[in-house]
């Protein structure tokens, strides 16, 4: 007898989940809410090079502001051992702190966005901001040059925020 | 039920490497009907040479690859590789690290549970149990990824402590998940676990007595399954679990049923144990500040912890480099291997899903 | 923290009076011991460990010292259902020349030990008499290089790049 | 390499020429060839007349013989089989909706504009253009005939099933069993089809299939006579007729259930889909077909689905009768829909059992039930309650 009662009382629970609401992030329309998790200036996860602590943050795309860079590598160096995905590039513009004036140049083909290019940065000038939509066509793309890396990125296409709680993957 | 190998009665055949059946990892199953006369596995498919790779790179790139075996347990199996570590430097991570580090172990705990009950579920043909563990655990991985930053490897523990501290108000959306997803469980556990067809497929199935437990030498819940009380996080506490009460789920029958409840409760334990870690946080650092290149004493250090499948454990040697001696990871996932062609022979065929990943084996785990 | 230390002493000379100077003890910590035992009696120590209750070897891997000119292998244990060895990690270590590659198997005392035992062979080229499945595991079957684990095997791709960095 | 805009354009501007030039040089030529092929002219303007007035085209076809009420159009169209093939579609589609539904997801929703709604056809022109992949070892013939042979079962199959008084195909006085005799047939295929394959797998699904659909026509057989001993006939309409007062399923409860536990073993949907066990036998019998084979497996074993739940129907619920407020066809339709989604809510809540445990639940306990309604029929029948 105890068959039925847990047949039927599985079926109820599988037939009771019509009602309620959807799972499903109808990605192009919807998007999740990233930004400004805890409004830092980038968005995304920081590291502030003298207290070596980070800041909870989203691992998206970098943000390099070049008035900072002293184009000392140490992100490239941070990178080699894990995806050796930094490349200092010379780019023509002078700046007064880099001599040498090159700047880290990223290949997101290979980047894991673990972010220790960011923990190795001694002049808190590389960041991530919570920027995610990086896919491309063709590979040659992926590589993001000093001064694409230095804008801030934007979401593209129509879409509207993952309006509320209830919706999307955020529920409960 | 045994089976004995009479020639020309078996069909041979591998539940290989490209099987919805078994993941990257290759079976060789012997058929005699429909009963099972013999397997052999066969690993090594997604081997990437993990411990060589490791003597290459410094403490800090060995992260993000020690992390690649199990993505979707990653705090889980790094945890022990930090542990050794800072045994290497003489350090201890600040207290409120500690209670971080326990979070988010038991989170990947909570989600890597979950990826096993989703599979489990296609595996026994019992496709809503696929989609509701897969929907749930986005809820789980958001919650990671407000600390560590990304979905699923957050390299997040590093020798010393952890990278950032929790973001602002995490404790009440942490509170609100478990809350919600204790009530869910109720619905599994009526669609699931106590469903009729689900007992017959999975009771006295691939039953692993006690003393063959041990002698196999299966960890984690596997081995609680057959009426072993030991996990790591008892036996030997690391990063202040001390501090947390909890009872460890046991089973006696050993079965594939005993499994999968075993792993339901712990479930229920991880989300009792970040309510209580979040309730015990002290305020506080939660990094030692640690410039430049990290250098270990000469000498060596092993540490252990429990991740979700079984006792993960590191044995680090170092000479005074940059860059580690000789690292040596062995991972639950390894030691099932032993316990798998133990279990199949003389099954159904029909039972092999249930056997096989009853056991939670991972294969890029096991191949590391 | 300093842990009481006298549960791993008890052991250890318990481990002593049986097997007096076969057995050096290289160093006792709270939850941790090491001993070092050559080749030709651990088989014996490891029966005698393991009725101490050590009933699980959770890891059992080698290392190439080419300084020493030496390979360690190094067997990690624990005990799963013992209350009051539950905390500690015994590691029976052996030590033998890099010119004869051989040490016994210990899978008559533990089974588990297998699978570990035919990996380290398979990286390190350590032959373990008496395991009967001596072959590859998990590198690809036309590997024809030397065993990967040995310190003279470089990585391809890291000389390419990097030169004598 | 253009996209996929650019490549729906110039399909699109071909159609139109098309459409444009056809009738203003195609048709002439069909004038003047006709005549050499001994067609009356006259019957060529009628052709043309009725390509533009739709009431022309009835009469047309009714003077060619297959109209409405001819044997060709019953069999072709209405209530035969390219009715049942869209009744399979919609139910395919159906149950992609009910099972998303019931996982919390949402289902096919892209193709159609509204909620996915055209998404069985989006499915079929794939299927259609996928390639038609033979193993090289594979038995050829046998190979390509069993996706025919799978529709042709499960056409034949409805031909017998009236609809309603007037709607049937097949009106014969032993009309279920002809239905079991054509049901027979299946084993056969399902045994071909995982020996002509040439891959371990599908041989091993065959069997499975072997075993389970014999050993389970002997119970879906003994509890359809309890229904034919109350109703006293072996056909349909009778059978129909004499559940006007009381619906079998009421006195027959056992034996309903029994026929339906053995349908849905028949249909091999989820809890006894043992010969397509994805998980350990990658996709049974059925593993090596690709393109329109599988397309013609899937749409054969919807049409399974909706002949079995149109006699569950028939059979137990009282097939058409219901208050004459609606058509007897749309009470029998409802009925069904009610049927098909219990069939189909099965597959979200089961896991599927395995091979020995279905044959022992055949025969230990499904076959002694049917047993056991027969004498509930025959004390149902004396004391003269149906």
């Amino acid at each position: 007898m105890s068959f039925f009662v847990g047949f039927f009382s599985a079926l109820w629970a599988g037939v009771k989940q019509i009602f309620k609401h959807r799972y499903t992030l109808r990605y192009p329309e919807q998007k999740l809410d990233m930004l400004m998790v805890n409004n830092q200036k980038s968005g995304g996860y920081e590291f502030d090079a003298k207290k070596q602590v980070g800041t909870a943050g989203f691992k998206g795309r970098h943000i390099l502001y070049m008035d900072k860079c002293t184009g000392c590598s140490l992100c490239a160096i941070a990178c080699e051992g894990i995806a050796d995905c930094i490349d200092m590039v010379k780019v023509d513009k002078t700046f007064v702190q880099n001599k040498k004036s090159q700047f880290p140049q990223i290949d997101y083909g290979r980047c894991v966005f673990c972010g220790f290019c960011v923990d190795a940065c001694p002049f808190d000038c590389l960041f991530m901001t919570p920027f995610y939509e990086l896919a491309t066509t063709d590979k040659r793309s992926f590589v993001y040059t000093p001064e694409m890396l230095s804008q801030y990125p934007q979401l593209k296409g129509e879409y509207k925020f993952m309006p509320d709680e209830k919706s999307g993957a955020h529920h409960g | 039920m045994e089976v004995v190998d009479q020639e020309g009665r078996t069909l041979t055949f591998s539940i290989g490497p490209q099987h919805p059946g078994s993941g990257h990892f290759r079976l060789i199953v012997k058929v005699d009907g429909d009963f099972i006369v013999d397997v052999k596995p066969d690993p090594g498919y997604v081997h990437r040479g993990a411990e060589k790779m490791c003597e290459e790179r410094t403490y800090i790139q060995n992260i993000p690859h020690l992390e690649r075996p199990v993505i979707f347990d990653s705090s889980g199996i790094l945890f022990p590789y930090v542990l050794a570590v800072e045994e290497l430097l003489g350090v201890q991570a600040p207290p409120r690290a500690q209670y971080i580090r326990i979070i988010m172990a038991e989170l990947n705990r909570i989600i890597s549970h979950l990826y096993w009950l989703a599979i489990y579920g296609i595996f026994l043909g019992h496709s809503t149990m696929f989609m509701w563990p897969m929907g749930d655990r986005e809820l789980f991985i958001d919650l990671a990824e407000a600390i560590g930053g990304t979905r699923v490897t957050f390299s997040y523990f590093v020798p010393g402590g952890v990278r950032n501290d929790l973001p602002p108000e995490f404790k009440e959306r942490a509170l609100k998940t478990c809350a919600y997803f204790e009530k869910r469980l109720k619905e599994y556990d009526r669609i699931f676990f106590s469903n009729p067809m689900f007992l017959k497929r999975t009771q006295d199935i691939g039953v692993l007595k006690r003393e063959d437990a041990i002698r196999l030498g299966v960890t984690g819940p596997n081995l609680r399954a057959s009426g072993i009380s030991s996990d790591t996080r008892k036996d030997e506490p690391y990063s202040s679990y001390q501090t947390i009460k909890w009872d460890i789920p046991v089973r006696k029958e050993g079965d594939c049923y005993a499994r999968a409840m075993v792993r339901f409760q712990e479930l229920f334990d991880s989300m009792s144990i970040i309510r209580q870690a979040l309730d015990l946080i002290p305020e506080g650092s939660v990094k030692i500040a640690m410039r430049g290149q990290i250098k270990g004493k000469v000498g060596e250090s092993f540490a252990r912890t429990e991740a979700a499948r079984g006792t993960m454990f590191y044995h680090i040697i170092s000479d005074g480099a940059t860059h580690p001696y000789r690292v040596k990871i062995s991972v639950p996932s390894f030691r099932s291997l032993c316990a798998m062609p133990f279990l199949l022979k003389g099954n159904h065929l029909a039972d092999m899903p249930a056997i096989y990943w009853g056991l939670d084996y991972w294969p890029v785990e096991a191949d590391k | 923290m300093s842990q009481s230390i006298e549960k791993e002493e008890l052991l250890l000379s318990s481990i002593k009076d049986k097997f007096g100077d076969k057995v050096s003890e290289l160093y006792v910590n709270p939850k941790r011991i090491k001993i070092l035992v050559d080749r030709e009696n651990i088989l014996n120590v490891a029966t005698f460990v393991r009725d101490l209750g050590f009933n699980q070897v959770i890891s059992a891997g080698g290392t190439d010292f080419p300084k020493e000119d030496s390979f360690v292998v190094d067997y990690h244990l624990i005990s799963v259902d013992h209350e009051d060895l539950k905390r500690i990690i015994f590691n029976l270590s052996t030590k033998f020349p890099k010119n004869e590659p051989k040490t016994p198997t210990l899978m008559e005392v533990w089974p588990s030990a297998e699978y570990h035992e035919q990996e380290t062979f398979e990286m390190l080229g350590i032959i373990f008499e008496g395991h009967p499945r001596m072959e590859r595991l998990l590198l690809p079957e036309d590997w024809n290089d030397i065993p990967p684990l040995r310190k003279e095997f470089k990585l391809p791709s890291r000389l390419v790049e990097h030169g004598s960095s | 390499m253009d996209t996929f805009e650019e490549f729906l354009k110039r399909v699109i501007t071909i159609a139109f020429w098309l459409l444009l030039l056809g009738p203003v040089i195609v048709l002439p030529i069909i004038l003047l060839v006709l005549p050499q092929f001994g067609v009356p002219v006259e019957v060529a303007n009628r052709f043309l007349i009725a390509l533009i007035n739709p009431l022309e085209m009835l009469q047309f076809i009714d003077s060619l013989g297959i109209g409405p009420s001819s044997l060709f159009f019953k069999i072709a169209a209405f209530p035969g089989f390219t009715f049942a093939a869209l009744f399979a579609t919609l139910m395919i589609l159906y149950e992609r909706k009910l099972l998303a539904k019931m996982q919390n997801r949402v289902g096919p929703l892209y193709a159609g504009r509204f909620e996915g709604i055209l998404q069985p056809i989006a499915e079929l022109f794939k299927l259609i253009f996928k390639e038609l992949l033979t193993p090289e070892k594979a038995d050829k013939p046998f190979f390509w005939a069993v996706p025919f042979l799978a529709i042709a079962v499960g056409g034949a199959f409805l031909a017998l099933i009236p609809l309603s008084p007037e709607i049937y195909i097949a009106k014969s006085e032993i009309g279920l069993v002809i239905i079991f005799a054509i049901l027979s047939f299946t084993p056969l295929i399902v045994l071909t089809a995982g020996w002509a394959s040439a891959n371990k797998f599908s041989f091993i699904g065959g069997l499975r299939a072997l075993h389970q659909l014999v050993s389970y026509e002997i119970p879906l057989i003994l509890s359809t006579i309890g229904v034919v001993m109350l109703s006293g006939s072996l056909d349909l309409m009778k059978i129909v007729q004499a559940q006007a007062s009381m619906w079998f399923i009421l006195p027959q409860f056992i034996g309903a259930c029994v026929f339906f536990v053995t349908m849905i073993a028949e249909l091999e949907r989820i809890p006894f889909d043992l010969p397509e066990a994805d998980s350990e036998l990658v996709a049974g019998w059925y593993t090596e077909y690709s393109g329109m084979h599988f397309g013609a497996l899937q749409l054969a074993n919807y049409i399974k689905l909706y002949g079995f739940s149109a006699l569950f129907t028939i059979l137990f619920l009282g097939g058409w009768n219901g208050p004459a407020t609606l058509p007897p066809v749309a009470w029998l339709f409802i009925k069904m829909f009610v049927v098909i989604s219990f069939i189909l809510v099965l597959r979200g809540t089961n896991t599927r059992i395995r091979i020995d445990q279905l044959i022992k639940l055949g025969w230990v306990y499904l076959v002694p039930l049917a047993f056991a309604n027969l004498f509930i029929a025959l004390a149902v029948a004396s004391l003269g309650i149906a």
